[in-house]
């Protein structure tokens, strides 16, 4: 491993009943993606508060990427639908105060998804890193 | 402070192949918190446990991080170990590195890097952690089934003989729902009286069941194992106890020219009345709407032909107060109505009728016992078409009909037509159709045999107007397969009618704080592994509330809603999920944002005193949590502004920690 | 006392910013001015007040103190305060100047704010003499003469020069690196300008104001008065007011978790906020009535008590045009008795 | 320029209270300056005579108000409500912030309320008057004796030049005509926003925060701002802060903001309105209420009291959140 080589650090909100299985499938299947990516596990996508997106980013994150259940899939019938929106407004808003667009996503991976998974952590990682360290949305306190 | 012991697990080599195990414990040993780290083979194994089971005693340990594999693998093993030793076992957090380090990475140093990480961000969430204990509620051992069709009285009875009473509410007068109304059933053609009528005797003798009919459900409260519900039965102005159903008077009552219901108006009845020979409670109902006696005090022939002197015109509506366990929901199916549909004239000519009204021209209790007569001039139709698909599977955007499939029509179509070609074989039977969809067991053989066998003519293409000339109705279709238009001269129409929920369902469902799709039918707590519960705990789906469905699948359906009802009644108290969510009352605006986006109604407002700034005392809204309804998704946790809602075991300032952690 | 032609005024900056860096009133593109780092391309805006006070240079809105550093379970404690570097700021109105020594007096007596002292130290205030003020000014009652400004070094701008007169050893200093491109002047022009001021302050719609009514002794009186509920009823409880003040000078001190350590700020705070002074048990004024009658007690009986009749009020309008519900001191002063008139 | 007279709203006011149908009114206070307009309880017809004011600088939402000033009342507040006003109004009874039976509402009409800081960038410093005269403004001050007639298009406040209603939505009676539902251009700054590349809008908005000095008081004037606890005053909720230590704080806290109204935020403008720093903080607000007319259908907050606000809502076919930008560039 080269010592000063840039390697963005990625938070992935993934949650209990689909996308945190995901993860662990894709670990079965012995799936390769970056160790750059964290996951924090949360019971549904819809607990991720846009609070913990920023924290994430002001704490030192390149980039945030938060996983559920597929659409009609939420083990709470509706929580994925609420992310949905909130996650689309936030994204929105993010952009349009001139944070890269591509340092948020939100994507559903089901627990039968391993595959899709670890696709998702290293196109996600890949895009991450090319956009480079995260400037517009940092706290520089956090990065002494 | 916690005392936190950190147990790393090398799994053989699953883990320590790819991570510095030792290096992990090592690292942790310096967190906040910790006061003792180890790490160990087989962490799950008896001897891994006793290592945190004397871990635990030896150092007094307030909180536990297992280094190991997926939570989703022994997140409740370790739970356990803790409770053996002592400690709350939501102590416990769990850091994934195996499934989402040692063997998704292959470079040691990459693994051990990202082990510790993973590991303190367990630890700065344990360092939160509260001991968390699951709340109790009793069961009551009673349920409730709404609507008395088929599903309802299925379900009723697997409940009732598994031991547990059970009431049926019905808003008509008798139970039966639109299976009564039936005559015959695909694909076995027996007649639908003679496989429902014994299962309704046997709902009216059974010990633990007690049936409300004529009677609404007007409220519902509490939640699972302890619901409250008002039944409204409404005033049948007849002595259900006493009557004896002779008959004598429907027989002797002077209004005779009442539409009646179970032959959808096709003939009529009295203003007192017994629905049909079977009907259970087989007692008279007295038609308020339709009684002289009642609107204007004259007449009181009835009262005086009953000789058991059931009648009883001063009888009112009657309110009951009763407590559940668990409530079902069977509240069935309408046709829709063909208002709309002005091109199939079916308001323009009697003789176009609907697939229902088919079945009780058919049926040999129906207005014309049994003989295939037009409405019109009781003449035997020579050519009959049978229209499908009518407001089923439409375009979102048309402003009539039900974008989803009806499911039955395809297979009761084929049943009308094999039936009128068995009976009537000098009668020509076209139908009309989309598609033809026949799954399930002998469907696809029944409908072959209507066309193969009975010579039923199956054209694909949509009928596009019907008008009534002389006699006749002049169908005009297209022919797809030999792409033509067909002129047809018609004695009689059939339209497949598509069916919707009932409209007491959606009333029902905002009392039940049940979820409902766009379409009013119910929604499942999940549309694959929880077909039959619905999100809100302790409601059941019994039948077509859910979705359209066939008489067999009806019947699983309600067995299948029986056997959860079951599942919960014999429990003596229902022990619910620690992790839920909790409002901090002091902070709660009661906005109802919360409210709005729980998917199982678990959030309801009581108005409550608080002292104010100023020293005096001020009344506000404030969200309460059912701890036995949530089911801990978060969804308030992030609708809530203010931060008063938070949820237990991913409290927010833990989640942030876990952030923080992770970033560090 | 020398002069610069205004058209010369850019050489001047130049010269300044030469030997120390150099602030002046520049626009904030929306609207108003703001203090702003001289160099090529920044313009000097003749404003009346820049929106936020220049008491932010030596009492920043935030600064950090110290430093705790976290390894493993060590904890290091780094000082990290440094002397300031030299600056100047020109264009301060005479209320503004007025401010500073409210603001020593709180931040200069024992114990000395080491972070306040350096700043102060190293700054030199070039002031600058009202010609225009506004229907919000009310200095006079507070006894400033805007145009007699003081500073470091009084400054007057007329139609074509700009008048530099050095008030203390350290205007005196700056005065001497500037002499080359200045020039020697007697002061008649400035005393006709002054005059002409004069002329239109006796025109203020504020002039009456008075202060006889507040000052030491008047607590009890004033604290129990039953005017405060009126006056605070439609308190939004927001700190505009505190923010745009020339002399507010609370802070509250807080620790940032940098995730590897924590750092030790200070930030403003209001008296306004429902969390000001928040102690164990909460704010100790709890309603937003206590919190209002705190800041203008403070400001017209508490603080002349402590210091000599000094008033920490300077007149300079700001929260009178500031204020979302148009709630300011002169209207708490007009209703307490302070006008002459009535 | 008001189409209605203090005159009328006055009496009104006073025979209400003097009626017994309201025990207190809610209105705008005479200040110091003809401008500076303070809200305020009255509770005597003298008092409503004497002090009561009603001119073009009556912007202040009273709906806000309703929550603290109903809280321990004996009979009715009367409110006198601007048609933007009447949408925060039925934000607030939506979301149960008070008791619609302790508030008595009188619509009246606006015809744009006027921002005193345009005024001066025209006349200058020293205004002693500025009175409503024909189609304008005439503005005296003690530099000028000859008064200075502004064009009222010169002076009203952004949100006034783009007012998206002249109707109200809530009331109990009504002074004066009716409005309407106004096409306004409100989201033209936006999309010119959104026109701009992303570094440009970085910059942008870098310029404009960086003014913010955290007094808080879009917050605290805001109608959909009525936490009983903001997560920004609250040490638990992981997000206090109470500076503008750098720009993180400062995007953190406008963000936060404006998505906690998201959905709720009925464009009123008073948070522009009140800024010390002039920073367009409606842009923020009609970014979102933009996004959601854009994604999930026109939705105007306060339109209806029970609505259901899009953030708690959904629907099966929303848009997913990565083609959120295809739909904004196809727009």
């Amino acid at each position: 491993m080269q010592v000063n080589e840039y390697r963005p650090l990625i938070v992935a909100f993934c949650c209990n009943w689909c996308s945190y299985a995901g993860a662990d499938l894709a670990g079965n299947n012995r799936l390769n993606y970056p160790a750059d990516v964290k996951i924090i596990r949360v019971p549904c996508s819809c607990r991720v508060n846009p609070m913990f997106i920023l924290r994430a980013f002001q704490r030192g994150a390149d980039g945030v990427i938060i996983c559920g259940c597929h659409p009609g899939d939420c083990h709470y019938t509706s929580g994925n639908y609420y992310t949905r929106r909130r996650m689309a407004l936030l994204f929105s808003m993010l952009d349009y105060l001139g944070i890269e667009r591509e340092r948020t996503r939100l994507e559903w991976v089901s627990a039968a998804e391993g595959a899709k998974f670890a696709a998702t952590m290293n196109d996600f990682a890949e895009t991450v890193a090319a956009l480079g360290e995260n400037k517009r949305l940092e706290d520089l306190r956090c990065k002494k | 402070m916690q005392r936190i012991g950190v147990f790393v697990c090398w799994c053989g080599t699953n883990i320590a192949g790819t991570v510095d195990v030792a290096a992990v414990s090592e690292a942790l040993k310096s967190e906040p918190g910790v006061v003792f780290s180890t790490n160990y083979q087989y962490m799950c194994s008896q001897a891994g446990q006793d290592i945190i089971k004397d871990a635990v005693k030896e150092h007094n340990l307030t909180g536990i991080v297992v280094c190991s594999c997926s939570p989703r693998m022994h997140e409740a093993t370790f739970r356990k170990t803790a409770a053996a030793a002592g400690l709350n076992p939501y102590m416990v957090e769990i850091a994934n590195i195996r499934e989402q380090c040692s063997w998704v990475h292959k470079d040691m140093l990459t693994g051990t890097e990202k082990a510790i990480i993973l590991g303190k961000a367990a630890v700065a969430k344990v360092n939160l952690n509260t001991p968390l204990t699951p709340g109790e509620s009793p069961v009551t051992k009673r349920a409730l089934v709404i609507g008395g069709g088929i599903a309802g009285i299925q379900t009723a009875l697997d409940i009732a003989d598994a031991g547990f009473p059970v009431d049926i509410v019905e808003k008509n007068p008798t139970i039966g729902g639109k299976m009564a109304q039936l005559d015959k059933t695909f694909p076995t053609l027996d007649c639908a009286a003679c496989i429902l009528t014994p299962k309704m005797v046997d709902v009216a003798q059974h010990e633990n069941i007690r049936i409300f009919s004529y009677s609404e459900v007007e409220e519902i409260g509490g939640f699972v194992g302890n619901f409250d519900v008002k039944i409204k039965k409404k005033a049948r102005f007849v002595k259900e106890d006493i009557c004896t159903g002779c008959g004598a008077c429907v027989e002797k009552c002077p209004m005779k020219k009442i539409p009646n219901e179970f032959n959808l108006g096709m003939d009529n009845r009295r203003a007192v009345y017994i629905p049909f020979a079977q009907a259970v409670p087989k007692v008279a109902t007295i038609d308020p709407s339709a009684c002289n006696m009642l609107k204007s005090g004259k007449c009181g022939i009835c009262s005086k032909v009953c000789t058991a002197g059931a009648i009883d015109y001063k009888q009112k509506d009657e309110l009951i107060e009763e407590k559940y366990g668990a409530i079902v929901v069977a509240t069935g199916f309408n046709p829709i109505s063909m208002d709309k549909f002005d091109e199939f004239a079916y308001n323009q000519s009697r003789d176009v009728i609907t697939s229902l009204e088919f079945e009780r021209l058919t049926n040999a209790a129906g207005p014309t016992q049994g003989k295939l007569l037009r409405p019109s001039d009781l003449e035997h139709p020579h050519t009959i078409v049978f229209v499908q698909c009518v407001g089923s599977r439409c375009d979102a955007c048309a402003e009539k009909g039900k974008e989803y499939c009806s499911k039955i029509c395809c297979m009761y179509t084929a049943k009308h037509a094999m039936l009128v070609r068995d009976k009537y074989p000098d009668t020509e039977v076209y139908v009309f159709y989309i598609d033809v969809r026949t799954p399930g067991k002998n469907f696809d053989e029944f409908y072959r045999r209507a066309v193969e066998e009975y010579g039923v003519r199956y054209i694909k293409g949509m009928v596009g107007k019907i008008t009534p000339e002389g006699d006749k109705l002049k169908v005009q279709a297209s022919d797809l397969l030999a792409d033509k238009q067909l002129h047809i001269d018609a004695d009689l129409v059939v339209l497949a009618a598509a069916i919707e929920p009932d409209k007491t369902a959606r009333p029902l469902a905002t009392m039940l704080t049940a979820s409902m799709d766009t379409n009013d039918f119910f929604t499942e707590a999940h549309p694959k592994l929880r077909p039959v519960e619905s999100p809100t705990a302790g409601v059941f789906l019994s039948g077509t509330c859910q979705g359209p469905k066939d008489i067999p699948e009806t019947v699983s359906q309600a067995s299948a809603a029986a056997a959860k009802v079951i599942g919960l009644l014999v429990k003596d108290k229902l022990t619910g999920n620690p992790c839920i969510a909790s409002p901090n009352e002091l902070m709660c605006n009661g906005c109802s944002s919360c409210e709005r986006v729980c998917p199982y109604g678990a959030i309801t407002y009581i108005d409550k005193e608080f002292p104010q700034p100023d020293r005096t005392v001020a009344v506000r809204r404030v969200a309460q949590v059912n701890p036995a309804v949530c089911q801990g998704c978060g969804a308030c946790t992030v609708a809530c502004m203010s931060g008063a809602m938070d949820l237990r075991g991913f409290m927010s300032s833990q989640i942030i920690a876990e952030v923080d952690a992770i970033c560090k | 006392m020398r002069r610069i032609s205004l058209y010369s005024l850019d050489s001047l900056f130049g010269e300044i910013s030469k030997s120390m860096t150099l602030y002046i009133p520049a626009s904030d593109n929306a609207g108003g001015a703001v203090y702003t780092k001289y160099e090529d391309g920044v313009e000097y805006l003749n404003t009346l007040n820049t929106v936020k006070s220049p008491k932010n240079f030596f009492f920043p809105h935030t600064e950090d103190l110290m430093e705790f550093k976290l390894q493993g379970k060590n904890i290091d404690i780094l000082d990290i305060r440094q002397e300031s570097e030299d600056f100047a700021v020109f264009g301060v109105r005479g209320c503004d100047v007025k401010s500073f020594d409210i603001l020593d007096r709180v931040f200069l007596s024992d114990p000395v704010d080491s972070y306040y002292a350096t700043r102060r130290e190293h700054g030199v205030i070039i002031s600058l003499a009202c010609t225009k003020p506004s229907e919000t000014c009310f200095c006079t009652t507070f006894g400033i003469d805007p145009t007699e400004p003081m500073g470091d070094i009084s400054a007057w701008m007329t139609e074509s020069h700009l008048y530099l007169q050095p008030v203390t050893e350290k205007g005196k200093a700056l005065m001497s690196k500037i002499e080359h491109i200045t020039e020697a002047c007697d002061d008649s022009e400035v005393l006709a300008q002054k005059d002409k001021t004069k002329n239109i302050l006796s025109k203020l719609p504020l002039k009456d104001l008075s202060t006889d009514a507040f000052g030491s002794g008047k607590t009890k009186e004033l604290f129990d008065s039953p005017q405060w509920a009126e006056l605070s009823q439609s308190c939004l409880g927001c700190g505009t007011c505190t923010f745009v003040c020339p002399t507010c000078q609370c802070y509250d001190i807080k620790d940032f978790n940098t995730g590897s350590g924590v750092i030790r700020y200070r930030c403003w705070d209001s008296c306004m906020f429902s969390e000001f002074t928040k102690m164990a048990h909460g704010n100790p004024r709890l309603t937003q009535t206590e919190r209002f009658r705190q800041r203008f007690m403070h400001k017209l009986v508490y603080y002349p008590e402590n210091n000599d009749g000094l008033f920490s009020c300077v007149g300079c309008g700001r929260c009178l045009s500031k204020c979302p519900i148009s709630m300011n001191i002169v209207k708490v002063m007009k209703s307490l008795g302070g006008d002459k008139n009535e | 320029m008001q189409k209605i007279t203090r005159d009328q709203i006055v009496s009104k006011a006073v025979s209400l209270l003097q009626d017994g149908t309201v025990s207190a009114v809610l209105g705008w206070r005479q200040g110091e300056f003809c401008y500076d307009v303070t809200p305020s309880v009255f509770n005597t017809a003298e008092d409503i005579e004497a002090n009561f004011v009603w001119n073009d600088f009556c912007g202040a939402n009273f709906s806000k108000y309703l929550v603290s000033k109903t809280k321990n009342i004996d009979g009715k507040l009367l409110v006198f409500l601007k048609p933007c006003d009447t949408y925060s109004f039925n934000q607030l009874l939506t979301e149960h912030r008070f008791n619609r039976e302790s508030v008595y509402v009188v619509g009246i009409p606006c015809e744009g309320m006027v921002d005193i800081s345009k005024v001066k960038a025209v006349s200058g410093e020293g205004i002693v008057c500025a009175e409503s005269k024909g189609a304008g403004l005439s503005v005296t001050t003690i530099y000028d004796e000859n008064p200075k007639e502004i064009p009222y298009a010169e002076v009203l406040s952004e949100r006034c030049l783009n007012c998206k209603s002249k109707k109200h939505v809530a009331y109990d009676e009504l002074l004066g005509d009716e409005g309407e539902v106004i096409d306004s251009a409100r989201f033209d700054e936006v999309e010119k926003l959104e026109s701009m590349t992303s570094e440009e809008r970085f910059a942008f908005w870098q310029g404009e925060l960086s003014r913010c000095i955290r007094c808080n008081a879009c917050r605290d004037v805001c109608p959909a701002c009525t936490c009983e606890k903001c997560v920004f005053d609250n040490p638990n909720s992981g997000a206090e802060s109470k500076a503008p230590t750098n720009s993180f704080e400062e995007q953190m806290f406008h963000v936060i903001r404006a998505f906690h109204v998201a959905g709720r935020c009925t464009d009123c403008g008073e948070c522009s309105r009140v800024c010390p720093q002039n920073i367009p903080l409606h842009l923020l607000n009609r970014k979102f209420i933009k996004d959601i007319n854009s994604f999930y259908g026109d939705y105007q907050a306060g339109a209806e009291v029970g609505m259901r606000a899009p953030l708690v809502d959904y629907d099966l076919g929303d848009l997913e959140a990565c083609d959120v930008f295809e739909r904004r560039d196809s727009e």
